[in-house]
């Protein structure tokens, strides 16, 4: 058996050999190179879940530990650990990545380097996110957090399509930036922690700190503002549609799916745990941030033209609920935040990679060049069909549960806001289903009759994902239950409860 | 006016007599290098700015440093600058318009704000003690008590220095010496040059400049026995300064015409 | 009292769903026949539960199956969990029984559809969904069938979405749907803050301790929803497009079934509105006035189709202002709702007869005279005519009527609004429906050459004899002895004594009749002595045309806020392009700008260069003179 | 006398330096300038060394006289090379590399 | 009278200048008595082993602690150790590329496009004198950071610019260039340290000794009001901060950067930062440690707008080497944050980041020497277009190289900059660190349009290739990417290194 210490370092190098495997290959040999990825995946996958099941739920410590030192001279470590939360995204990568893997076989080819190249990328970018999401040491987090820029910049300038090499730019940039706003406050930390007993980035001594309200809510900011740029948090989106339009489906589906969740994922883990004052502080403006984000993401995926930039945009709403549900700093909010992101992943990796397919066949990913699919294709047009009711959050698939436990935790205590937020729902049947009309119904239009639909390869990436997010919507209660202490833990460290219900209140007096 | 007066009055020693003409003077020197139009005249004044300084190191005790001044600055520097400015253009004068925008008011601005800072400030300045002279310093004698200084408290930087007389004998070395490639002509080689090849409209040599009553100046190109001019009489280096003066004006030909 | 068996009743037609779903075409040729089945299976063990449940005590008669703990986050705790009461096993019975009925009439209706087997996945899910709904223990399980019947009206109102207008339909149908279903969703969102809990039986046992206000709240939030699955004003704009889904769709879902879950809902919560007065005040209103709005569209279209799809919105503000009216109007809320889906079933399955055997038209003004040609199909269409219209002792009387008279006895001026709208609204029902029975069954052949009118298949009759029976009988078993009234007893409060009788039982029937009669007889006047052109006329009074456009909904939605948030969209895609990502150009323009600009310091002149650092010389000497100033 | 006013007379030596640096476009000249301003350094060494009562200052500006001796023979080295190249000793004309 | 005695130096001590000196006079030794044929391999042998042997010494007097090696004119302590180790370990790489001859003129005397240059050219004669220049440039540079007074400053700072004056011009392609930048670097240069010297002679006056302590006495005791004191710290800043190009002392970087041959560009680019950085971390911590109130307001403002503009007109460049001028403009910023900071931890940081920015420098600047077409060095941007395709490893290197400089994690740039912003925060210069990290934003912008050029654009077809590199060059490129990489991975030995080293004695 595994020792628990190793779990994670070994889910972190596995990708990595992966990757050596496949660079020792010939140079034409392609389809190995795919296998080795497909296979080191699943693996992973596999080694992933067993991992999971050896997770003590009731456990709100960190778990699976590691902590070596690593750069001792400045307190640095290479400690990895999970909570509820953080192993519920590495299993959100982990599955992803053989999907991906699976689905995208084909779409590495006619890039600019060879395909091996890309499966190599890939692989270190598996890496990256399991490092991302396990990182216990606040810089351990940010050199995953800006070396993961690095492969998905070659994922999208190398292999995607149209304006790539200037989408992969503005995309490094702009996270760039936020990256550096949130070093200078690591900085600041770092510095703080050396002179209250020695330097460190321990995140659990880090978040001991004593530190003026102003000094708080401005290394808040830096983080707040390099989360919200991953996130993205309107106004900081414009990067995500250029991006995903560009990036091959498979990237777009890291990218929305997993890479986005570090955004969110580190308001969890460190704004609100490291800043509680400066959260509380900031809690109205990113409310009013989220809130905007969802209806604003939501009008400009209606207003798109394009299924690729659609599905970005509503993707910036999507972030926007879960933003709003962690700053709800309730355990509905912030639990179901968690399960959102675990949930998007899936059904918005589903549209994309669907999008993709479709795009791939036609040519081209505009709404408008598509017409009556279902007639032609009935089973793309089908789980492309069940993937949208899947993004407005449909009762009975997963993302409904996420999206109304945010909703709900963040009524509790910010009413006007959750009012305001649940707008989103009618605007998100508009966005789903507009292009839906367009596309999938209606006549057959001329260039589409001799489409053809899913191969059993394509078909066998996407059933496990129709799978989750049908168990889930009604059975969401293994991922549940791993997050719920994690979500009540946090919200405990940062200084708050569940508010009561109101009649409760009424009857204690 | 006045307090100026009174203080050139106060001073006891020659010293501020000495001051008093000589730094005005200094001063107007500098300017004048500042301002003169061939590079020549600056040097010039450059010299006596640096004759003036010896004048001004002596005075303050600093008999050594003056010597060295004349003879080294005024005597081997100034020279070599004069060698090179013959070099490259004894009378080359700089245009009077100039070519960077705005900069001329800048430079004024920044003379005038730098020089009065830097008075305004050094008039703030104090520093706490009298002056304290060099009597007690030079009393051995200023050479010898420089020596004692340079020999052991600042050996080190003396040695040192001699790097930086070596890389710049090497510099110029580099930069000036043009090791001949090939073998130099003999005698026999250049004159089998000169009439075995091409014409022999050269091989009597070159005509000499200036050949007339008017003018028998090297920067005159000679005439040729058709009355044209010959560019090749005059020195090269003439040429590329342009300091060429026509010898069309003092052709026969023309001469004949006025009549 | 716990069951096991709840579960069976959503499981067996989900069951069909997915198998039809699933197995592709390898499922066409029995696929009907299994959903059939399986739906009849469902109403079976719906039976045996009705059976098990008259054998108990009335406070005894609820069972409840919890499968698993659904959604527990903090005190959020959800279960899925069935309940099955007498409230829901009315609801149960009436889905699939009629349900039942109209999937064997599919069966011959949908015969030549390449698609049929889609087309029974999709009622299969249908049954399922609304069986969640109806059969969910909490608001939460509710919703998720809810927005179930919601997916299942959309997939089938868009069954034929290859035409674009139907595609269309079926969208609006949704997106109506889901601002209703935001109501419900914040309705929940508000109950669980306030009461800490969002299953029917805790807000029921906590609803008396919470404010007004908030119940007032939870109450409007509520009535929203039904108003959105309901077609009631203002979200009634959908049903009439939603026509364009097959005919035994619009007589299952968009008329007997689905589109009562509003008053289901509203009567599911009659903790809530008996609590908060305002919210019930304003169910009623909305009821009233949707009644007239219904009627009066309705008596202005020309598909046979739509105007049934008016009188659907009109019978169900009939529902609405019932359960509008509290403990008084609940019950007959309810076996209106009851009897409307036998009758309004029948009508459309008439109609869906009578369109099979005229090539699918739809258009009444190219009927007339189909009485010959059809008989069992007008025979059927004839009951629920009667009972529509409340003529005794067709079902229809006994419920309405009541509804009337609870109305007026709600006492003050507004039992006399809301009574005389209902009145009112009765007149108008009878001009309308006289209307469309006359125009398709009476009068000449207006029909074009190549048709043939003839009889449906048996297949098809059956079940509308069937239903006729419904339509027919069902009212006087409900009243008899005030069987479902007390039935529901223990679900909905037993009415208080009445306090007051602004007009007894018989007059009001004699006055509903009465106007009835008029109605009809203006209706006969107009299309029966007259000839009905072929064409509509043109030259037709303002108030016609705009009843012929729906009273304008559509346009007001357009106009309200289809155009603007067209032009938000539009603007906001500009201001995102512009000034958004504008910016973010911008910063990095202004850098690259600055950037042009300050490289112009580099002019190449070394006198430039020393000039900048006598400049930097002359910066740092200033500061001196500044600080030692 | 005020040895204070030396350090005037170096002040505005300086300056002059300085700006003829700046205003004079013959390089020769300009190398002058520079020269003009080791000077103008070289007479507050050795104005110091009188205030300051030791010998260092004076040491000090015998050094500079053998580095900026050095300095002529590099820097008249380096122009020279760059008249032979270009026929102008005006720093103005060396400004090929800008921008 | 005077009685003398002999001074006492130290030799052991000052071994590491003494060897490079040297080696140096042997050097030009060799230069007049070796036939021009074996001139380059003897040359190149004896700089080489000279450089070696001083890091052995370097290494050998690593523990020793001395003010007193050169009557007081020189420290030897754990930075001097530092700095010395680092220029040589610099020059050493930078002698590898400066070996590879094809950057040099034949003649540095021949007209430009004369028959003589071509001439010799054609013979393929080579320019030996650049290894003495090279060597006194390194022993200029080893004194400077370890002098103690202000004498001993000067005439450092002196011998190691004067043979970078003369190096500047001596590139063999654009020769009009290369002089040109050699004119104008040394006339700067002249003009800076006139006004190096200027300062001295007010600190002079201030403290009335020359040494870095008697200064430091002056400030704690002294009777003197402090206008002296800053007109020196002023003016000695001027020149310091000429030396390692902080705006508005900068202009001569970009011109001179672009005309000297590259492998001098290498050379000086980190070198000569080391030293001038060695130097002011030195005066600045020592002599003017406690009047750091007075300096420190003029040096922030002066690190602010050295980042700022450094980074920000970086983006206008459209030729490599003038791009990677006003990046090393912008390092400078980053690195005088460390001076301001002004405590051990800046000390260390600096120290290391000079070794960092220095290593990756050299690299650089290697392979820029490899980009070529028929004309020589292809320095133009758009035509590195496509570099990726041709030779991946190359492009690799270089977007290695440049992400370090923007500071990307697992590259020694990130360890850099994370260290040294985290001094200057502990410093109390929070301003100075967000504007730090701002301009590294910024600055993150045209690297990134290098590594954009070189992978994602298609080359075009212009006869720009990259020439398989000497083995020289090529261990100079592979070592400095290691190092890069290594120091971004495993900090650990190097920063603990330091740490232990790294006290200034007084």
């Amino acid at each position: 058996m595994i020792k628990s210490s190793s779990w994670l370092t070994i889910l972190g190098i596995l990708p990595l050999l992966g990757a050596v495997l496949i660079s020792a290959l010939p140079k034409k040999s392609e389809l190995n190179a795919k296998r080795i990825a497909l296979v080191t995946t699943l693996v992973i996958a596999a080694l992933t879940v067993a991992m999971a099941t050896q997770f003590q739920r009731d456990n709100v410590d960190m778990q699976f530990v590691v902590s070596r030192s690593w750069i001792p001279s400045l307190g640095i470590n290479f400690a990895l650990g999970v909570d509820g939360i953080a192993l519920v995204l590495i299993l959100l990568s982990t599955l992803l990545a053989p999907i991906v893997v699976l689905a995208g076989w084909n779409e590495a080819t006619g890039g600019r380097w060879s395909v091996k190249t890309f499966y190599i990328l890939l692989l270190i970018l598996e890496t990256m996110m399991i490092g991302v999401f396990a990182a216990t040491d606040v810089f351990l987090f940010y050199v995953f957090f800006e070396a993961m820029l690095v492969p998905v910049y070659f994922l999208i300038g190398g292999f995607g399509t149209g304006a790539r090499s200037a989408a992969a730019v503005k995309f490094l940039l702009y996270s760039l930036f936020g990256g550096l706003l949130m070093l200078a406050s690591i900085i600041a930390l770092y510095v703080i922690s050396g002179e209250q007993g020695g330097p460190t980035f321990d995140i659990g001594a880090l978040s001991q700190l004593q530190m003026s309200s102003t000094t708080q809510n401005f290394l808040f900011l830096g983080f707040f503002i390099a989360f919200a740029i991953k996130a993205p948090l309107w106004p900081f989106h414009t990067w995500l549609p250029d991006a995903a339009d560009a990036a091959t489906p498979g990237t777009s589906v890291l990218l929305l799916g997993v890479l986005d969740k570090v955004g969110t994922f580190g308001m969890i883990r460190y704004s609100l745990a490291l800043f509680p004052e400066a959260s509380k502080t900031f809690t109205p403006v990113i409310l009013v941030l989220a809130v905007i984000s969802i209806i604003y993401g939501a009008f400009m995926a209606i207003g798109q033209t394009d299924f690729k930039r659609l599905i970005a945009y509503t993707s910036v709403s999507h972030f926007g609920f879960i933003t709003m549900g962690i700053f709800a700093m309730t355990s509905q909010g912030i639990s179901g935040a968690t399960l959102y992101m675990f949930n998007h992943g899936f059904s918005t990796g589903a549209l994309f990679l669907i999008a993709g397919w479709m795009a791939a066949r036609r040519g081209s990913s505009k709404i408008g060049d598509f017409g009556g699919l279902q007639r032609v294709t009935p089973v793309m047009a089908w789980v492309f069909f069940f993937a949208g009711m899947s993004s407005l959050a449909l009762p009975g698939l997963s993302t409904f549960v996420s999206e109304f436990l945010v909703l709900v935790g963040t009524y509790t205590r910010y009413p006007v806001a959750a009012v305001i937020g649940a707008f989103g729902i009618v605007l998100a049947a508009l966005y789903i289903l507009i292009p839906i009309q367009r596309s999938l119904h209606g006549p057959t239009t001329p260039g589409n009759e001799s489409l053809t639909d899913l191969n059993v390869r394509e078909k066998i990436a996407i059933a496990p994902v129709v799978a989750i997010i049908l168990v889930l919507g009604f059975y969401p209660s293994p991922l549940l239950n791993v997050i719920n202490p994690a979500a009540q833990h946090t919200i405990t460290k940062a200084g708050f409860s569940d508010p009561l219900p109101t009649i409760s209140a009424k009857v204690g007096k | 006016m006045i307090n100026l007066a009174l203080e050139v009055g106060k001073t006891p020693a020659p010293e501020a007599i000495l001051f008093w003409i000589l730094a005005p003077l200094v001063l107007l020197a500098a300017l004048g290098m500042l301002l003169a139009k061939k590079a020549v005249h600056s040097a010039i004044l450059m010299a006596w700015v640096m004759i003036t300084l010896a004048i001004f190191y002596i005075a303050q005790d600093a008999l050594f440093l003056g010597i060295v001044q004349i003879v080294v600055y005024t005597g081997a520097v100034m020279m070599l600058f004069l060698f090179i400015l013959m070099l490259v253009g004894i009378d080359s004068k700089d245009s009077l318009t100039e070519t960077i925008r705005g900069l001329r008011p800048i430079a004024i601005l920044a003379a005038v704000g730098f020089g009065g800072l830097l008075i305004s400030l050094i008039g703030r300045s104090t520093l706490g003690h009298d002056e304290v002279g060099l009597a007690t310093a030079n009393e051995a004698g200023n050479v010898p008590a420089l020596a004692q200084l340079l020999f052991s408290r600042y050996v080190w930087a003396f040695e040192v220095i001699s790097a930086l007389l070596i890389t710049a004998a090497l510099g110029a070395m580099v930069l000036a010496y043009n090791h001949r490639i090939t073998s130099r002509p003999t005698q026999r080689e250049l004159s089998e040059m000169r009439f075995r090849t091409g014409s022999l409209a050269n091989a009597a040599g070159l005509p000499n400049p200036g050949v007339f009553a008017l003018h028998d100046a090297v920067d005159v190109p000679a005439l040729l026995p058709d009355g044209t001019p010959a560019p090749n009489s005059i020195s090269a280096t003439l040429e590329a300064r342009g300091d060429i003066i026509d010898s069309r004006p003092f052709q026969l030909g023309e001469m004949e015409e006025e009549k | 009292m716990t069951s096991n068996a709840l579960v069976y009743l959503i499981a067996l037609p989900l069951f069909g769903a997915a198998v039809l779903m699933l197995a592709g075409r390898r499922a066409d040729r029995r696929g009907h026949i299994l959903a059939t089945v399986l739906s009849g299976g469902s109403f079976l063990l719906g039976l045996y539960e009705f059976s098990q449940m008259l054998s108990r005590s009335s406070e005894n008669r609820a069972v409840t199956q919890k499968l698993f703990s659904w959604i527990s986050v903090g005190s959020f705790k959800v279960d899925a969990g069935l309940m099955l009461d007498q409230l829901s096993i009315s609801f149960v019975l009436l889905i699939t029984g009629v349900g039942t009925l109209i999937h064997i009439y599919s069966i011959a209706y949908m015969s030549h559809d390449l698609d049929r087997r889609r087309f029974f996945a999709y009622l299969n899910l249908f049954v399922a969904a609304m069986l969640l709904l109806v059969l969910g223990d909490s608001y939460l399980n509710l919703y998720v069938g809810w927005e179930g019947v919601g997916l299942a009206s959309y997939l089938l109102i868009g069954f034929w979405n290859q035409k674009p207008t139907y595609a269309t339909a079926a969208k609006k149908a949704f997106v109506a749907n889901r601002v209703g279903d935001l109501g419900l969703s914040l309705a929940i969102m508000v109950a669980f803050a306030t009461l800490g809990t969002v299953s029917f039986s805790g807000v029921k046992e906590n609803a008396g301790q919470a404010s007004t206000a908030a119940l007032t709240a939870i109450g409007i939030l509520l009535l929203v929803a039904a108003t959105g699955k309901s077609a009631q004003l203002p979200l009634q704009a959908w049903l009439g497009d939603a026509m364009a889904g097959p005919t035994p769709v619009s007589a299952l879902i968009h008329a007997a079934t689905m589109v009562t879950a509003g008053v289901y809902l509203i009567t599911r919560s009659n903790f809530i509105f008996d609590a908060a007065p305002i919210a019930q005040l304003a169910v009623a209103i909305i009821g009233a006035i949707t009644l007239l709005f219904g009627a009066i569209i309705g008596a202005a279209k020309d598909d046979i189709k739509k105007a049934l799809a008016a009188s659907t919105t009109s019978q169900i503000g009939y529902m609405v202002l019932g359960a509008g009216l509290g403990p008084a109007g609940y019950a007959f809320a309810i076996m209106h709702l009851l009897a409307h889906g036998f009758f309004k079933a029948g009508l459309f399955l008439g109609a869906g007869s009578v369109m099979h055997g005229m090539n699918n038209e739809v258009n009444m003004r190219r009927y007339g005279g189909l009485r010959k040609f059809m008989p069992i199909t007008f025979a059927t269409f004839g009951a629920g005519y009667l009972s529509i219209l409340g003529v005794p002792p067709f079902a229809g009387f006994y419920s309405k009527d009541r509804i009337i008279e609870a109305a007026f006895n709600a006492g003050g001026v507004r039992g006399v609004l809301l009574g005389s709208a209902a009145l009112l609204g009765a007149a108008i029902t009878a001009f309308y429906m006289t209307r469309v029975v006359v125009m398709t069954f009476a009068g000449k052949a207006r029909w074009e050459e190549e048709v043939h009118p003839h009889e449906s298949p048996a297949l098809m009759w059956l079940p509308m004899v069937l239903i006729a029976f419904g339509s027919t009988f069902s009212g006087f078993l409900f009243t008899r002895g005030d069987a479902l009234r007390n039935w529901l007893a223990p679900v909905v409060e037993p009415v208080a004594a009445r306090e007051q009788e602004l007009l007894s039982p018989a007059l009001v029937s004699i006055l509903a009749l009465l106007l009835v009669v008029v109605g009809a007889g203006l209706a006969v006047m107009k299309y029966l002595r007259q000839d009905v052109p072929v064409v509509a006329p043109e030259d037709v009074s303002i108030f016609t045309r705009v009843a012929r456009r729906d009273l304008l909904q559509d346009d007001f939605n357009e106009a309200v806020f289809m155009r603007p948030g067209q032009h938000l969209t539009y603007a906001l895609v500009d201001i995102d392009e512009v000034i958004i990502d504008g910016a973010v150009r911008g910063v990095g323009r202004m850098a690259t700008g600055s950037a042009g600009a300050l490289r112009t310091t580099q002019t190449g002149f070394v006198r430039s260069y020393a000039m900048w650092i006598l400049l930097g010389a002359i910066g740092l000497i200033a500061a001196i003179w500044m600080v030692t100033l | 006398m005020n040895p204070a006013n030396y350090l005037y007379v170096s002040a505005m030596l300086f300056t002059i330096g300085a700006i003829g640096v700046v205003v004079r476009r013959n390089a020769i000249v300009v190398f002058m300038c520079i020269e003009l301003m080791l000077n103008a350094a070289n007479l507050a060494f050795v104005t110091f060394a009188r205030i300051n009562g030791n010998l260092d200052g004076q040491v000090m500006a015998f050094f500079t006289m053998v580095v900026a001796a050095c300095e002529v023979v590099v820097g008249l080295a380096i122009i020279v090379t760059i008249y032979r190249s270009r026929r102008s000793a005006s720093v103005d004309d060396a400004s090929l590399l800008r921008r | 009278m005077l009685t003398f005695t002999a001074p006492t130096l130290s030799y052991f001590l000052l071994s590491p200048i003494l060897v490079v000196l040297g080696g140096a006079l042997l050097g030009v030794f060799a230069e007049a008595v070796l036939s021009r044929e074996s001139r380059p391999s003897a040359q190149l042998t004896i700089t080489l082993s000279t450089l070696v042997l001083a890091l052995v010494q370097v290494w050998r007097i690593r523990d020793e602690s001395s003010l007193s090696a050169a009557m007081g004119s020189v420290a030897i302590d754990g930075p001097a150790v530092l700095l010395q180790a680092s220029v040589l370990i610099l020059a050493i790489f930078s002698v590898f590329l400066i070996a590879d001859q094809g950057s040099f003129t034949a003649m540095a005397a021949a007209i430009p496009g004369s028959p003589e240059e071509k001439e010799s050219l054609q013979r393929g004669e080579k320019l030996t004198e650049v290894y003495p220049l090279t060597l006194f440039a390194v022993a200029g540079m080893l004194l400077f950071p370890v002098a103690t007074d202000l004498l001993t400053l000067f005439v450092a700072l002196e011998v190691l610019s004067l043979p970078l004056y003369l190096m500047a011009g001596l590139s063999r392609r654009r020769r009009l260039l290369s002089q040109e930048a050699a004119l104008k670097y040394f006339l700067l240069g002249a003009f800076s340290s006139a006004f190096f010297l200027f300062g001295a002679a007010f600190l002079y006056g201030y403290s009335g000794g020359l040494t870095l302590s008697s200064i430091y006495d002056a400030v704690i005791g002294g009777t003197a009001n402090s206008v002296f004191l800053l007109i020196g710290i002023s003016f000695l800043s001027v020149g310091l901060l000429f030396k390692v190009g902080a705006v508005p002392f900068h202009a001569w970087t970009p011109d001179v950067y672009q005309g000297a041959p590259t492998p001098v560009t290498a050379f000086m680019a980190a070198a000569t930062k080391v030293a001038a950085f060695g130097a002011m971390l030195r005066i600045f911590y020592t002599a003017f440690a406690n009047a750091y109130w007075d300096w420190r307001p003029f040096l922030t403002v002066i690190a602010i707008i050295t980042m700022a503009f450094g980074s920000l007109v970086a983006i206008a460049q459209r030729d490599i080497k003038r791009m990677l001028a006003y990046s090393s403009i912008a390092h400078a910023g980053f690195l005088i944050t460390g001076v301001l900071a002004l405590n051990k931890a800046g000390l260390d940081a600096t120290i290391f980041y000079l070794f960092a920015y220095g290593i990756a420098t050299v690299g650089t600047f290697g392979i820029v020497t490899l980009v070529r077409d028929s004309s020589g060095e292809v320095t133009d941007l758009n035509r590195w277009a496509g570099l990726g395709k041709r030779s991946p490893f190359i492009a690799t290197a270089f977007a290695t190289f440049l992400l370090a400089f923007a500071g990307i994690p697992l590259t020694s740039g990130f360890i850099g900059k994370f260290t040294i912003f985290s001094a200057a925060y502990e410093g109390g210069n929070k301003g100075v660190v967000v504007v730090g990290v701002l301009s590294s934003a910024i600055a993150a912008y045209f690297y990134i349009r290098v590594i954009v050029l070189m992978f994602f654009t298609d080359p075009e077809e212009d006869g720009t290739v990259v020439v398989i590199p000497s083995v020289l060059t090529r261990i100079t490129i592979i070592a400095t990417f290691a190092i890069t990489i290594f120091l971004g991975v495993f900090p650990t030995p190097l920063l603990n290194f330091i740490t232990s080293m790294a006290t200034f004695i007084r």
